[in-house]
């Protein structure tokens, strides 16, 4: 469009905007990935890294060739893909062969994103497509855990958990902490609390999601720690064990995937809740916390459309 | 009126025809597939218990009551004596019933053979059970003594490696053969001491 | 073997009888030639005829309440087919009718009064000082034309202004709905000679603003012929229009307008208009398998 | 009645009559464009495929079985499935005729819905009593509602993405239906 | 129409699956493995081409209101008997094929062609019409499983081309299945953009 | 105290400081004034004065019978200058009358300041009201007398006046709470006296505590009224959120707040309302803000309708840096104008003046389903799938979804990093909604 450089600018109000876009929000995202980075590197050390790398940049490459296939404005400034890349590689196992990291990672920019039409669009978390579709393809690689610092195999605590094998479980102090076999970040909890307060603070993500979510899994598992007489402990071990945090805080509450009403969002805590103990207990898995986001997903647009808030003036239903 | 009955005997006819063809097939296949159908199970039977000569379908003799788990029991005759007892089993399996076809020799209370008939498993997982590979971990393990699964390699007589990433699959088959195992110990073990093992 | 074909013999049998008792009982009346359109009709439920999908079309030709040139998407082949069924003849059905836009105020021509940055919708941008263009009355360059389309018809040219595809405009009306300067007009096909522009200003103030504007200097009206061509009176001022019935495509009015606001097209041939393949709208559940239609 | 939980839950989440077995797809893709219609679908089905249900399991344990002529199975089944769908199609018509418009153009599809057919031959398979047939196929019917809602539900929102030109429509549905086939792979091994 | 051009049209033009999208169920459910999905190709092949003919003879007699119900009544029994010669003659394609030979009659593709081609056509264009649309199904399920089966097990043919760690298992399940056919038809799509047939 | 407000809004940056602090400036008179004939809603006036007559300060010049409408009066003494179609302040071209200024401010003879207003009945304030040509001065410019009259079946318990000033830059309310808190205190006794109700509510937010503190001492002789303090969020001043944080009570959709027993006022309107029946001056000047970061000395005037932006600009020392937008009003809610020849009507509270920001160009982003827009729409809508409906012109489904209650306060639009103009899409599904509605209508 031409314009006459001396004419004044007509818009539509509002004329001011919030400094919030969506690189900003992202590039809280990867900061608050920060802690757990940080913790998967120590713990895991260089096959971390290498499994971290590959995701990112192959997430990137992917973005990029997409954008540019589908003859998108090539614009990756806003770092989505890393972050479905980082929090890729965050649940995938330290010791995991590169090429099938890049490849889950390419899966759920391609197949999951932008297929969909990109950015916003999916309805699908691609980061935990990416690891239920690594999972399923290479059953073996993916259940290959190795013990922090010294990288021995050995099993997770849900892992010992479920098969009952006799080993000791963790205390919970180690599953604070993070030194525990599990996938790069999910180990420690204490950083990914410190990631998860921070994205609150900053206003991106809703505490709704991660209150019913884990809160639905503390009650579920701390009546069956009743039953079966675990006492306070067998709650709080599930809520430390795995990649819950995680979960509840990075991914349950990915903007797109999720529904957009205030009780929709508590609604998909719950249900990821229920889920995760569902399968955790009674399923197939030693885990469930991927699974049960990605169920939630797909009810998603169902949650949206039956969870529509009461308008303002229009009946005294609680909105 | 009329036309109503014009459909009835339309259908009625088309019905009878097709019927006829079915039924002519039917007629003409049915002793190949019987044939065919007794013939694999042979083939099966050969394979696991190769010496003998001649097969009995024994199940009514030595399962009085419905197992939850053997579904026949057949004898294998070495120049008309029994020599080896070969059972039938179906365990749940990943996705569905597993049945195997376990072998025992009577002189030596050992497993002949493990051999999995059917099975709905995963294809490159569960469904590598079918391969010779794991169903040789069996041959020749002493019935006496109950078969764990282990994921690692077996460091004792008693364990079976698991098909990596399908320990459940392999437990399946495992707990069919175990079955067995017991029937024989149970029923035909007399002939032989029975040495005590680990049973868990 | 005898016993699977006398009890196969037997359920056919029974059902048969029961689907007829069935189809004697519960039939329900159609006029047979409204399924014999719906054969015909593209099935595209495009609603260029206005109505609610081709069923209710088919329904309305039967009762010979509406031009089956209507139906946009059937072409000439389905007016004779139409023609067959009903016994009526072609020629007795209306010319068709495709959208001319009636503004030339493109980047060139018009003046701006600012810079608009926002949705780029023409209903929006007039709320603001009608529209960015100093011109009141053209085209405000948003394209909502366009995107109403349902045929891929207009594109947006690259002087800002809408661009139509004769050959592809089936007259839906669809853009003459949304356009809210009511500047594009359905005119018959056959029809060449254009005045593009509305503007009811007078010369000296429509001159300094667009300059392909109408400045009302009644020379297309002097020159006409056929007295086809007028400066008449519309809405707070005066526009010229063409008389249609009356002009007979002969362009000296065209050539004598000194803003050529009047313009003569090159001619529409009907035998070139294509007949469009609208990919069928997939009704919910059609595989086109064929199962459903008799029935 | 833990075994019937146990048909239920199967039916339903592990081997989803859809997303795990194959059976129907071409109306779960066809028909799950609206919220609306694929509720319509899964009225339909579910009523043919119970109906069909109970009316093959009498043919098959008071016809087939005593006579010995099992292998005449997919004819009698196939037989009694379209008698019946185009029965109700003709009584819908008549007495129900606000039904009939939001059912009926489903009805003629589900002749050839294999999960009519896959249900009652499963049945067979499993040698299910009338009452878990009954429960089977009600299962399946509400996996298959359950499989078509879920996936309008995304398909709907789905009308407001920008979709590559050549995956839109049946080709994103089949995407749509992997990824949902992979969140219920989470289901595996419930029992 | 000539009669070659019936039976080109159900390869490409009307391909039934990638085209019609019709059978799409056996389609997924048996293409783990190119030699299970061309046993399907032919069985599909062979009853298609048994009811087209059996249809088109009959269709000037076939009552309109019973007519559903005949031509299942047919298909269903070409369908058994295939079912019972594959179970005699090719025992171990027919425990690969399982529950899907009986399948084959509501495959949506044969009732649709007994429908809007075998019983408006005669004898001869019904063949080629069947002959076409069997080899078009069948091609497409080879195609269909020959990518499940490379990706997926890391063979072809049963011929093991791929190192045991590196083929991607979701491949061969149901998943696999449906990326595939997705991903199949979009760059079908994609062609018949750029060469409209 | 627990400071009331209502569910949802946002935190602007206020920028108020550049203005709150200084005394209001009276602003010069310029040589022409240039007088809309249409300055509230409802029906354009009619000139009643020709081009060259002479016309006095107060004087009515345009008027119309029309239940919605009021008058326009000559705001300064002079000659009619010319009556032509200028641009105005809303977006619109409107016919003005121009008057020369003849710098006598010779008042027109009917300005007569009343003997004793606490005698007039309710009806004769709400024909002095009218007289005056008092439309409401926070935006919205609803003719004041209007909302006086009595509503079958319903009647008014609650007058606010509304202080709040939420609009970041615009302290032109501020200003005159701390100047005229006496004007407004009278002007709310005569409204609450009008329409017959006995409380009487000035609703102030947070930020301006010193005008609290002002008015509070202003009303404490009228015990009926008092001053409500609320936590500063944006969109407070919009009347139906501004209700429920003051009383707790929803005005229902598509309803008024009468329907509610409110009625509503801007603080000035109230101020203007005391002049008029007090002192018989109708509504010819008003409180101007003229603020932003291309101004280079920002002030409150105290200006006369009919002043051009640009010559208030120029008392404010001009610009400075390369100025993008001039907003008329404030730049939430604001129109941006295509040239600051405009004039100040009845309703303009202030002049936004911005430069082009510098940094991150704005660019859209496909949305991404974050919800900010939801959590914050004070009226409870979901804009995004309002916008996606109406990017598809889905307009029925969008009139379910309740777009005609969004009241366009823009705040979606302010949070949502993907930086979408929401209210636009939404402005237009209501005009879309609108139009099916009068078309629906016309073939009835
Ligand atoms: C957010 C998140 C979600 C996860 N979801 C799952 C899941 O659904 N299923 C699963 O097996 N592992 C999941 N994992 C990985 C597990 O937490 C764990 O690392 C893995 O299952 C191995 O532990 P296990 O052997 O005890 O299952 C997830 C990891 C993260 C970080
Ligand atoms: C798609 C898929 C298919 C599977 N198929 C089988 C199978 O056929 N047999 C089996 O025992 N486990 C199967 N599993 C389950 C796991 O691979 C495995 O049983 C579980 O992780 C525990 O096995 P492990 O202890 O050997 O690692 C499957 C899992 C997935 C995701
Ligand atoms: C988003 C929004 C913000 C508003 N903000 C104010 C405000 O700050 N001050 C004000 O007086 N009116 C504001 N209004 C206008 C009020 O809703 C209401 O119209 C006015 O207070 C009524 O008084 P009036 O008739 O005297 O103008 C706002 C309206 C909206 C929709
Ligand atoms: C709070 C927040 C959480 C996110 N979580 C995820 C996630 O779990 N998986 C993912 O792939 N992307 C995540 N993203 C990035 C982005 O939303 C994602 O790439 C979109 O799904 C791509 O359309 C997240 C972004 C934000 C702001
Ligand atoms: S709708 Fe009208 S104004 Fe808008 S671009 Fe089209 S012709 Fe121009
Ligand atoms: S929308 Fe306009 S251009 Fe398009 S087909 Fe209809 S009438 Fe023609
Ligand atoms: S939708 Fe309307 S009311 Fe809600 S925040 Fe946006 S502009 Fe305000
Ligand atoms: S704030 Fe913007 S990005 Fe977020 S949901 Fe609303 S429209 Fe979408
Ligand atoms: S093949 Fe069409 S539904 Fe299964």
């Amino acid at each position: 469009m031409t314009t006459q450089n001396d004419l004044l600018l007509v818009t539509s109000s509002p004329h001011i905007h919030s400094p919030d876009n969506v690189p900003n929000a992202m590039r809280d995202v990867l900061l608050a990935l920060l802690p757990a980075l940080l913790c998967g590197l120590y713990f895991f050390g260089l096959p971390a890294l290498g499994v971290i790398v590959s995701c990112v940049v192959s997430a990137y490459v992917s973005e990029l060739l997409c954008l540019k296939a589908m003859g998108k404005e090539v614009r990756i400034t806003e770092q989505s893909a890393a972050v479905t890349g980082l929090l890729l590689s965050f649940c995938l196992p330290p010791a995991l062969p590169i090429w099938m990291a890049a490849l889950g990672s390419a899966f759920a920019i391609v197949i999951v994103k932008h297929l969909f039409g990109g950015l916003g669009q999916n309805v699908f978390n691609p980061a935990l497509i990416g690891r239920a579709f690594l999972l399923a393809s290479f059953p073996v690689a993916m259940t290959h855990w190795s013990k922090p610092l010294d990288g021995v195999t050995t099993a997770t605590p849900l892992g010992i958990l479920k098969e009952a094998t006799g080993q000791p479980l963790p205390h919970l102090s180690e599953l604070f902490i993070g030194t525990v076999a599990g996938s790069i970040g999910e180990t420690s909890a204490i950083a990914i609390l410190i990631g998860g307060c921070y994205l609150l603070y900053r206003g991106h993500i809703d505490w709704r999601t991660p209150v019913s979510f884990l809160g639905t899994v503390f009650l579920l598992t701390a009546v069956v720690g009743t039953i079966k007489g675990g006492g306070i402990q067998y709650p709080l071990f599930h809520l430390l064990s795995g990649g819950l945090l995680m979960g509840a805080f990075f991914m349950a509450t990915d903007w797109v995937t999720t529904p957009v009403t205030k009780l929709g969002r508590i609604l998909f805590g719950c249900g990821c809740g229920s889920l995760v103990v569902l399968i955790r207990l009674k399923g197939g898995y030693p885990e469930g916390v991927a699974y049960s986001i990605l169920l939630m997903n797909v009810v998603t647009p169902l949650i949206d459309r039956y969870t529509k808030q009461r308008v303002f003036g229009g009946g005294q239903s609680n909105g | 009126m009329g036309d109503i009955i014009k459909l009835g005997l339309f259908l009625m006819m088309v019905a009878a025809v097709a019927g006829l063809g079915v039924g002519y097939v039917n007629i003409k296949a049915a002793p190949l597939i019987e044939k065919q159908i007794l013939e694999e199970k042979i083939r099966s039977f050969k394979e696991v218990y190769p010496e003998g000569d001649k097969v009995e379908n024994e199940t009514a003799k030595y399962l009085t009551a419905p197992d939850k788990i053997l579904k026949e029991v057949n004898i294998a005759y070495k120049n008309g004596t029994p020599a080896g007892v070969l059972y039938l089993a179906e365990t749940k399996g990943y996705a569905g019933p597993v049945t195997i076809l376990a072998g025992f020799d009577q002189a030596s209370g050992k497993i002949t053979a493990v051999k999995v008939l059917n099975q709905t498993e995963t294809p490159g997982l569960g469904a590598k059970a079918k391969d010779p590979a794991f169903q040789n971990r069996y041959k020749g393990k002493d019935s006496a003594v109950a078969l764990e699964v282990s994921k690692t390699p077996p460091t004792k007589e008693n364990q079976i490696q698991a098909i990596t990433a399908s320990t459940i699959t392999s437990k399946a088959v495992t707990k069919g053969v175990n079955a067995a195992r017991e029937h024989f110990v149970a029923t035909f073990g007399a002939t032989k001491q029975v040495k005590t093992g680990t049973v868990q | 073997m005898l016993i699977a074909v006398i009890s196969l013999a037997v359920m056919g049998g029974l059902f048969g009888i029961i689907l007829g008792i069935a189809g004697k009982k519960f039939a329900v009346e159609v006029d047979p030639r409204v399924e014999e359109l719906l054969n015909f009709m593209p099935g595209a439920n495009c609603g260029a005829c206005g109505m609610a999908g081709c069923g209710a079309f088919a329904e309305a030709i039967v009762a010979g309440e509406v031009n089956p040139r209507l139906c946009a998407p059937g072409g000439a082949s389905l007016y004779e087919k139409i023609a067959a069924i009903m016994g009526t003849d072609v020629s007795s059905y209306e010319e068709r009718k495709v959208a001319q836009l009636l503004c030339q105020g493109g980047f060139e021509q018009s003046k701006m009064l600012y810079e608009y940055k926002g949705v780029h919708d023409c209903h929006l941008a007039l709320a603001n000082f009608k529209g960015p263009k100093a011109c009141n009355y053209g085209c405000v360059r948003m394209g909502n034309c366009s995107r109403v389309c349902p045929f891929g018809a207009i594109q947006m040219g690259s002087d800002g202004l809408p661009v139509i595809n004769f050959y592809l405009c089936t007259g839906c009306n669809k853009c003459v709905v949304e356009c809210p300067q009511q500047i594009l007009q359905l005119v018959g096909v056959s029809r060449q000679v254009h005045v593009r522009c509305l503007n009811t200003d007078k010369g000296k103030d429509a001159r300094p603003i667009c300059t392909t504007a109408c400045i009302k200097c009644k020379l297309c009206e002097k020159n006409c012929p056929e007295d086809a061509v007028h400066v008449v009176p519309f809405g707070n001022g005066t526009v010229a229009l063409v008389d249609y019935e009356k002009c007979t495509n002969c362009g000296i009015c065209a050539a004598k307008c000194p803003t050529k606001a009047i313009q003569k097209n090159a001619a529409i041939s009907e035998e070139v208009l294509r007949e469009i393949g609208i990919p069928k709208d997939e009704e919910p559940g059609c595989q086109s398998c064929g199962v459903c239609k008799p029935l | 009645m833990q075994e019937y939980l146990i048909i239920i839950v199967s039916a339903v989440l592990i081997n989803n009559i859809v997303l795990s077995q194959f059976l129907g797809i071409c109306p779960f893709l066809g028909v799950s464009k609206k919220l609306s219609s694929s509720l319509g679908m899964g009225g339909a089905v579910s009523f043919v495929l119970v109906l069909s249900g109970a009316i093959t399991w009498v043919v098959r344990h008071y016809i087939l079985v005593p006579f010995d002529i099992g292998y005449m199975q997919t004819v009698a089944f196939i037989l009694i499935i379209a008698s019946l769908v185009q029965f109700v199609e003709m009584v819908m018509r008549k007495f129900t005729p606000p039904l009939y418009k939001a059912l009926g153009i489903y009805l003629p599809l589900i002749t050839t819905n294999c999960a009519v057919l896959g249900v009652a031959i499963i049945n067979v398979q499993k040698d299910f009593s009338f009452g878990k047939a009954m429960t089977h196929s009600l299962a399946h019917s509400a996996g298959f509602t359950l499989a078509l809602v879920l996936m309008s539900g995304i398909r709907e929102r789905m009308e407001d993405a920008d979709i590559p030109e050549s995956m839109q429509g049946t080709p994103i549905a089949l995407v749509i239906a992997a990824l949902m086939s992979i969140s219920f792979l989470g289901f595996s091994g419930l029992i | 129409m000539s009669l070659m051009q019936e039976f080109t049209k159900g390869i490409i033009k009307e391909n039934p699956l990638f085209r019609l999208v019709l059978g799409t169920c056996p389609a997924l459910a048996v293409t783990t493995s190119v030699e299970n999905g061309l046993g399907m190709g032919a069985a599909f092949t062979g009853v298609l081409l048994a009811s087209n003919i059996a249809i088109s003879l009959m269709r000037s007699i076939i009552p309109a209101s019973v007519r559903i119900p005949a031509y299942v009544v047919i298909i269903a029994s070409f369908v058994t008997m295939t079912d019972q010669l594959m179970h005699a003659f090719t025992p171990s394609l027919y425990k690969a094929l399982g529950i899907f030979i009986p399948l084959i009659v509501v495959n949506c593709i044969i009732l649709g062609r007994a429908e809007a081609f075998a019983s408006r056509n005669s004898v001869l264009p019904s063949i080629m019409d069947a002959l076409g649309m069997g080899l078009g199904f069948t091609i497409a399920l080879g195609l269909v499983s020959a990518f499940r089966e490379v990706l997926g097990a890391g063979s072809f043919l049963g011929i093991q081309i791929l190192p045991e760690s590196i083929p991607a298992i979701l491949m061969i399940l149901p998943p696999g299945g449906f990326i595939t056919l997705g991903c199949l038809l979009a760059l079908l799509n994609k062609l018949q953009k750029k060469y409209a047939w | 105290m627990s400071k009331a407000t209502f569910k949802g809004g946002i935190h602007v940056t206020g920028h108020k400081e550049l203005t709150s602090q200084a005394t209001t400036t009276v602003a010069a008179v310029p040589d022409k004034l240039y007088i809309p004939l249409s300055q509230h809603i409802g029906a354009a006036c009619a000139p009643l004065v020709h081009v060259g007559d002479r016309v006095k300060k107060g004087q009515c010049i345009g008027d119309v019978k029309n239940f919605v409408s009021s008058p326009i009066h000559a705001t300064v003494s002079g000659s009619v200058a010319a009556i032509e179609v200028m641009e105005h302040p809303g977006g619109s071209f409107v016919p003005c009358i121009v008057i020369e200024n003849d710098r006598l401010e010779e008042w027109h003879e009917s300005i007569k300041a009343h003997p004793d207003p606490a005698q007039l009945s309710p009806d004769e304030i709400r024909a002095i009201v009218l007289e005056a040509g008092i439309v409401g001065m926070g935006g919205a410019t609803f003719p004041s007398h209007v909302k006086y009259s009595p509503v079958e079946g319903k009647s008014a318990d609650t007058v606010i006046l509304n202080g709040v000033e939420c609009e970041p830059y615009l302290t032109s309310d501020h200003r005159l709470m701390l100047e005229k808190s006496d004007r407004i205190v009278a002007g709310l006794g005569y409204i609450m006296k009008c329409v017959g109700c006995r409380r009487g509510v000035i609703a102030i937010e947070d930020n301006k505590m010193d005008a609290v503190a002002v008015l509070q001492e202003a009303a404490r002789s009228n015990p009926a009224i008092s001053v409500v303090v609320m936590k500063e969020k944006y969109p407070q001043g919009s009347e139906k959120q501004l209700i429920y944080a003051c009383t707790g009570r929803e005005v229902p959709v598509g309803g008024l707040p009468i329907a509610v027993g409110v009625i509503v006022n801007n603080v000035g309107t109230a101020a203007a309302v005391a002049d008029a029946v007090e002192f018989g001056i109708p509504l010819i000047e008003r409180y101007v803000t003229v603020s932003g970061d291309a101004v280079q000395k920002p002030t409150n005037y105290l200006a006369r309708v009919g002043t051009l932006f640009s010559e208030l600009i120029a008392q404010s020392g001009g610009t400075v840096g390369e100025v993008e937008r001039v907003i008329s009003g404030g730049p939430m809610m604001g129109k941006t104008v295509f040239s600051p020849d405009v004039p100040i009507v009845k309703g303009s509270s202030g002049i936004v003046v911005l430069t082009k920001p510098t940094g991150q160009s704005r660019t859209e982003y496909p949305c991404v389903r974050c919800a900010k827009c939801v959590d914050v729409c004070p009226a409870f809508l979901e804009p995004t799938s309002i916008v996606k409906l109406a990017k598809r012109n889905k307009w029925d489904e969008a009139e379910t979804a309740n777009v005609m209650s969004c009241i366009e306060c823009g705040s979606c639009v302010y949070v949502c990093p993907a930086q979408i103009p929401l209210v636009q899409y939404i402005r237009r599904a209501k005009q879309a909604v609108l139009a099916g509605k009068a078309k629906a209508a016309a073939v009835k």
